[in-house]
């Protein structure tokens, strides 16, 4: 408990920096950029677990326990992702979403 | 009387054709002309045995031809309407199984002589006997579907001789030209068959031809626009008729069927197929006679009448022998018709009837003798024209002598056949409606004179310089002349009457003097005209042709009936139906269906952008559908 | 084994050897057997359908009945009548002539083959089947080895053709299944179980209204296949485009599937829906009729004018059967197996003469008859028997059609209708003289063309197989006609 | 006191997350999230989580941003200018965003959030147990599967970033 702020306004922070992520995800041209932006996305969320737990559940450590899982997560995930961009970058010399989209079709 | 065996008549030259046909290239051809004469003698020694047996023996009982009938059912409808096959023997089916046998016969012989080293010889006999298979069977039929069956049959055997010479762009032309034009009247003919069929509910001309059978009686039952359907079916039917007997205005095609060989000029469009209409409506006399009070058969005495006068002006001008002969055909067929549209039916009131056939069987004679003698100059100087003629009496004897019998029979010279049956028709049309018998009397003249331009043009005017000296035809060629001529000399004093007429009464025919002599002096005034402008060579007719100025230029031309139907069909129906339909084919109902698979690609094409493989997009549309969703259950929660 | 499943099964153990049969001398031989076997075994089954009809009166015989798919009632059902034994004979003969004519198919032989006898199979699965649903699927199985047999062998814009031809007969199929399934929803409306058997729907009384709405997508579903105005534009650019022998299985068969459908279905099935609509389809088949045989003027590829004259005929199916009427039903039939014949033996003729020439292009063929008298003579008579000579098949069809179309109700409108029709046989008469005398008869078109091979013994077979039975039928058309006449009493009464 | 402490991290957070995803630097980017991140690690230390504040501090902050500054490093230099998306893009983005905002706290401040008033303190100790505890409750399971699925990344990204440059000999390919 944060004394003085109600949950309303750490959610309204959270909801805030969440669609911050989106946008940056949607907008971005850059792979790395992107993961940077998932980042703050996994962040809002789990700070939005940890804090439901903490004002609704204090008796409970499940939104902890589950924080950390998504850290370790998305620690995975980075690293991953850090994999598969310096791998891409080998093949065609650019991490630009432009230049990935042989995906298509 | 036991008819079984006529069904022999058609079968033999069925299977002579189908011998020929079959082993066209194994038979050799001097057999095949062989073969197709033996058949057919043994067709025509039955035809004739039948003809005693029926006219002689056992066919009058009590006075009156009976009518005998052996059939069978080919096809079931319903229970009543079925599609019989079989042979019917009355007095105008035996005249014509005599005519047919005749002239087929002669012909055959005729063609041994005219064929001799052409490739298709033994092609030409199959044909030969398919034809005479057909006319048999056309003849003898017993019912409306039959005849039509053989009608058809005839047509197409007549495109395949017309067609003979298939390497010949015109003789194809002619070939298809024939065909389409009768095919285009049969369409008629079958329609007025499909009326007749369902509304007096049968095909078969016993029932038909009862003048006290519930057809003829209840002929009013039924009307459409104003005329009992009975009638409507009757002049569909006589169209098909004027359609194979060159009537006017379905005549354009038998000009052009000169094109076949001579041979079958002789057969097919002078002697026999040609009458067929004629003996069409004749078979059907009752009828035409007794529904609506003989509405179409006045119908096909003007038709015959205009026809025979139309004919007769044109053939006066044209230059190739055949088509004089042929225009001459179509004006003779055109008299027949007259005759029968002017009969009435009891007694000597059919006498049109009888006259009818009468001249049905002494033109035939004849006319087959002008095209076999015309066919005889033509192997000789190798032209159809006239220009490429004359002086050739000197030598061609034989064919002169006959020539000039046949031009003599049709233009109504007594003795001969001709003056006799023409006569009949003459008293016929003075009898009934006078008009008529002035465009008779006319026409007489016409072709008294038309017919001895030709003779005097080939045989005697001026002599031409010939590459080949002609020379007489050989005997296989002058003995088919030979028997026509003496039964065009003869064929005038059968007693006809007797054995041919409406109600088969039978009566005794008599001369009508005045008539008679008014009709050969008209005759006689037309050889003289003739003699005064071809005898000798002279400018007389080219001033007199000047003088018609136009009108003669019409006349050489046809009246340009040609061009009209070529009009018709080239620019109206082919470029004027046809070709919008195909465009409209290709360009509507298939852009139709073009366009939806187009289109469907096309959309296909702009949707696919939307999947653009960026999945920021997908990301940005996730989001949008997250947010609308939540947007609507949001709306829907708070209301 | 019972005689009509053989059916079934002949044909599978024909490809399961052609699989194994390598080349083309082989999977020709191996081909010719396997529709040889057909052959006797439909003129088995006529005989034994006549020594069966004798004794047993019911609508089927030699039925069979497996259950399929218990859950929709769906079961493998067959049996046969006089229609569907005329129908499968028909079959028999144009596959085997069309093993014939494709005897030196020189690309994957051994594909094509297979795709031919795949075809066939369809072809009597429908013709045995009482089944609708097993109907459906036999149907779609013989439609879809055509899109192979067109965009693999054919020539020309292959693949627009094909793709053309397989869209608008699957769209068509589409369409085809919401009407089944309607029926087959309907199926229970006096009270019984959902069923898809024909014979069961025939005696249920399926509402009115259910017959007015799914009527026109069970007709349409089945005439888009046999070249139904305005949906017929699969079928010229299909025909020219598919080789020889997928030409004449095409228009000889496989388009008779249409008109079989409409009877056994549509009419059968839902005969108050056939009289609302029949007024509707009537006028279309008689545009078809007249249409077809007015495009087929303009055209100059010798393929695109039978593909036309073949939408002209159909029509004539089409119109014959939605009169309504036993005679003209009678005619339908007839015509179905005449036209299936006759454009068998045309499409056989055109490839004869386009693997001579290499061209289809009417303006460069001429005087073709002085040198290949075997194929000009036998061209001449297909010529007159499809524009209806009688003596040959075609007539006896039309005439049946003409009178029984003529006898119909006393109705002005169909007489006006009948009339137009009867008048398609002058255009007929125009479209089939100007071919055989373009390219028949005539001088010859070019020099080089002046020793051309003659015809050899396979295609020879082939024509004469087609031949015969076109004779046949039209010198001696009432045994047919009795045995397709009897096979009709059950539909009458149903419509009427 | 702590009020307004979190309204500075809540100010640092925004400001750092906007920076963050419209600096046009890459590295600064980078270094911008760090912030952010930090700012989270604040929040936990205010909520008194103080263990997941460390682990948010050495896991984020301390690894992920290091590889994350890591593949920056390799594949950017870094004064090159990130390319920005189309205006209007951005501003439908940005709208987008805004919605999605609004039907957030239109949800958040409709819904009665039951507050239970508080001052439990959790130690690491309790979080450990409960992680390795195989009762009712205990994530002794999950606690497992993440282990694997963090070896299964290691080795996967080890795999997928040697590429096949070692593995084929064909250089020439890439």
């Amino acid at each position: 408990m944060i004394a003085g702020i109600s949950i309303y306004e750490i959610l309204t922070v959270t909801s805030i920096l969440f669609f911050i992520g989106v946008y940056g995800f949607i907008t971005r041209k850059n792979l790395i950029s992107v993961l940077i932006s998932i980042e703050l996305i996994l962040n809002a969320s789990v700070v939005n677990f940890v804090v439901i737990n903490k004002y609704l559940y204090p008796d409970m450590l499940q939104g902890v326990i589950f924080a950390i899982f998504i850290i370790a997560v998305a620690a995975a995930e980075t690293a991953l992702a850090v994999s598969i961009i310096i791998n891409l970058y080998r093949q065609i010399s650019s991490v630009e979403v432009k230049d990935t989209e042989v995906m298509k079709y | 009387m036991n008819i079984s065996y006529t069904i022999l008549i058609p079968l033999i030259p069925l299977a002579v054709f189908l011998l020929l046909g079959l082993n066209s290239k194994r038979i050799k051809p001097a057999i095949s002309g062989y073969i197709g004469v033996l058949g057919l003698s043994i067709s025509a020694a039955l035809s004739f045995y039948t003809a005693y047996q029926y006219f002689f023996v056992n066919g009058k009982v009590d006075g009156v031809y009976q009518t005998f009938v052996n059939k069978s059912v080919w096809m079931h409808f319903t229970e009543t309407l079925h599609i019989d096959m079989g042979v019917l023997i009355d007095p105008i089916s035996v005249m014509m199984l005599i005519v047919v046998s005749i002239v087929s016969l002669m012909v055959h012989i005729y063609s041994r002589g005219y064929m001799k080293g052409d490739d298709g010889y033994t092609r030409f006999f199959a044909y030969l006997s398919l034809f005479t298979f057909s006319m048999y069977g056309l003849v003898l039929a017993t019912n409306l579907f039959q005849i039509y069956i053989f009608w058809e049959l005839v047509g197409v055997s007549s495109f395949l001789l017309i067609g003979y010479y298939y390497t010949k762009p015109s003789a194809v032309s002619a070939a298809k030209k024939a065909f389409i034009v009768t095919r285009f009247a049969d369409l008629g003919f079958l329609i007025g068959i499909l009326i007749m069929g369902y509304f007096a509910g049968t095909y078969d001309f016993e029932t038909l031809n009862n003048p006290e059978g519930s057809v003829i009686l209840s002929w009013a039952s039924t009307s459409f626009m104003g005329l009992s359907v009975i009638t409507w079916a009757l002049l569909l039917i006589f169209m098909g008729g004027a359609g194979k007997s060159a009537m006017f205005p379905l005549h354009i095609w038998l000009p052009d069927a000169m094109e076949g060989p001579t041979p079958v000029s002789a057969l097919i469009h002078a002697a026999t197929m040609v009458v067929a209409g004629v003996y069409l409506v004749a078979r059907l006399f009752p009828m035409f006679y007794f529904v609506e009070h003989g509405f179409a058969l006045n119908v096909v005495a003007y038709i015959g009448a205009f026809s025979s006068l139309f004919a007769a002006i044109i053939a006066i001008t044209q230059t190739d022998i055949k088509r004089v002969l042929a225009f001459s055909t179509m004006s003779q067929i055109g008299y027949m018709m007259l005759a029968l549209g002017v009969s009435g039916y009891d007694g000597h009131e059919g006498v049109g009837y009888m006259a009818s056939m009468f001249h049905l069987f002494t033109h035939a004679m004849f006319k087959a003798l002008l095209f076999l003698g015309a066919g005889s100059v033509i192997h000789a100087v190798h032209s159809n024209y006239l220009k490429d003629m004359g002086g050739l009496r000197k030598y061609m004897p034989i064919t002169n002598i006959t020539f000039l019998i046949a031009a003599l029979a049709i233009s109504g010279v007594p003795p001969f056949a001709g003056f006799w049956s023409k006569d009949e028709i003459l008293v016929a049309a003075f009898e009934h409606n006078m008009l008529i018998y002035y465009v008779g009397v006319f026409v007489a003249g016409l072709t008294a004179f038309y017919m001895f331009r030709l003779y005097f043009g080939i045989f005697w005017g001026k002599e031409q310089t010939y590459k080949h000296p002609p020379h007489e035809s050989p005997i296989s060629m002058t003995f088919p002349l030979l028997v026509l001529a003496l039964l065009s000399v003869v064929g005038g004093f059968i007693p006809f009457g007797e054995f041919v007429s409406a109600d088969r009464m039978g009566f005794e025919g008599h001369l009508n003097y005045p008539l008679a002599a008014i009709a050969t002096g008209v005759g006689l005034v037309g050889i003289l005209l003739a003699w005064v402008f071809y005898k000798k060579e002279n400018s007389l007719s080219d001033i007199y042709a000047k003088a018609f100025g136009p009108f003669y230029k019409w006349t050489s031309d046809k009246f340009y009936f040609d061009e009209i139907y070529l009009f018709v069909t080239k620019k109206i129906l082919f470029n004027g139906v046809s070709r919008p339909f195909a465009w409209f084919d290709r360009n509507v109902v298939d852009g139709t269906m073009n366009l939806i698979g187009n289109s469907t690609v096309k959309t296909s094409n702009k949707i696919k952008g939307l999947q653009s493989g960026k999945f920021q997009d997908y990301a940005f549309s996730f989001v949008m559908g997250a947010v609308i969703i939540a947007l609507v259950f949001i709306y829907l929660w708070t209301n | 084994m019972d005689i009509l499943t053989l059916f079934i099964i002949v044909p599978i153990l024909t490809v399961l050897v052609l699989v194994f049969s390598k080349g083309l001398e082989r999977a020709r031989v191996v081909s010719m057997i396997g529709s040889l076997i057909q052959l006797g075994m439909a003129i088995n089954l006529m005989f034994a359908y006549f020594k069966e009809r004798a004794v047993n009166d019911s609508i089927m015989v030699f039925t069979k009945d497996l259950v399929w798919f218990k859950n929709f009632n769906i079961h493998y059902n067959i049996g046969v009548d006089g229609i569907s034994v005329a129908l499968i004979l028909l079959t028999a003969i144009v596959v085997l002539a069309g093993v014939f004519i494709s005897w030196k198919m020189k690309e994957l032989p051994k594909e094509f083959f297979i795709s031919l006898i795949v075809l066939s199979l369809g072809v009597y699965g429908v013709f045995i089947s009482i089944d609708l649903f097993t109907l459906f699927v036999f149907f779609e199985i013989a439609v879809i080895p055509m899109y192979l047999l067109i965009g693999i062998w054919g020539s020309g814009p292959r693949e627009y053709s094909a793709m053309k031809l397989t869209l608008m007969l699957m769209g068509a199929s589409a369409v085809l299944l919401v009407g089944i399934l309607g029926i087959y929803f309907n199926s229970n409306a006096d009270g019984g179980p959902l069923t898809f058997n024909i014979l069961d729907i025939a005696q249920v009384h399926i509402p009115l209204a259910a017959q007015k709405l799914f009527f026109p997508f069970v007709f349409i579903g089945f005439a888009v296949i046999s070249a139904l105005f305005p949906f017929h534009t699969w079928s010229p650019d299909g025909h020219a485009s598919a080789p020889t022998a997928v030409s004449m299985l095409h228009a000889g068969v496989l388009m008779k599937l249409g008109g079989y459908g409409v009877f056994r279905v549509a009419m059968f099935l839902l005969p108050a829906g056939a009289l609302h609509w029949s007024w509707f389809f009537i006028i279309l088949a008689a545009i078809g009729v007249v249409y077809g045989a007015f495009s087929a003027i303009r055209q100059t590829d010798l393929k695109y004018i039978n593909a036309y004259a073949s939408v002209s005929h159909l029509g004539l199916v089409l119109f014959a059967l939605l009169t309504l009427n036993k005679i003209a039903w009678n005619g339908a039939i007839i015509q179905s197996l005449s036209h299936g014949l006759l454009t068998a033996l045309f499409f056989a003729l055109i490839g004869m003469i386009y693997g001579r020439t290499h061209t289809r292009d009417i303006s460069k063929l001429g005087g073709m008859m002085k040198i290949l008298p075997f194929i000009g003579a036998i061209y001449v008579i297909t010529g007159l028997a499809y524009l209806g000579l009688p003596g040959f098949s075609g007539f006896v069809a039309e005439m049946n059609i003409f009178v029984g179309a003529f006898q119909q109700n006393a109705d002005t409108f169909n007489r006006v209708l009948t009339i137009l029709v009867v008048s398609s046989i002058v255009v007929t008469s125009v479209y089939i003289l100007r071919l055989v005398g373009k390219i028949m008869m005539g001088p010859l078109e070019t020099n080089e063309v002046n020793d051309l091979p003659k015809a050899t013994w396979y295609e020879k077979t082939g024509i004469l197989l087609l031949m015969i039975p076109v004779i046949g039928i039209g010198v001696a058309p009432f045994w047919l006609s009795d045995m397709i006449m009897k096979s009709l009493e059950p539909f009458i009464h149903g419509v009427l | 006191m702590e009020r307004i402490i979190f309204y500075i991290i809540a100010f640092i957070i925004i400001v750092f997350a906007m920076a963050s995803v419209s600096s046009r630097k890459m590295l600064r980017s980078v270094i911008y999230l760090l912030f952010v991140l930090c700012g989270i690690a604040g929040i936990y230390f205010l909520i008194d989580y103080n263990f997941l504040a460390a682990i948010q501090l050495t896991v984020y902050a301390g690894g992920i941003i290091v590889l994350i500054i890591f593949s920056v490093l390799l594949v950017h230099h870094i004064e090159m200018e990130l390319e920005m998306a189309k205006p209007l893009r951005k501003i439908l983005t940005a709208l987008l965003c805004m919605l999605g905002l609004g039907v957030f706290l239109y949800t958040i401040y409709n819904n009665h959030f039951n507050v239970v008033d508080n001052q439990v303190t959790t130690t690491t100790a309790d979080i450990g147990s409960k992680l390795l505890s195989y009762d009712a409750g205990g994530f002794i399971l999950p606690f497992e599967v993440v282990s694997v699925l963090l070896l299964a990344a290691m080795v996967g990204a080890i795999v997928i970033a040697k590429g096949k440059k070692l593995t084929d000999n064909n250089d020439t390919e890439l």
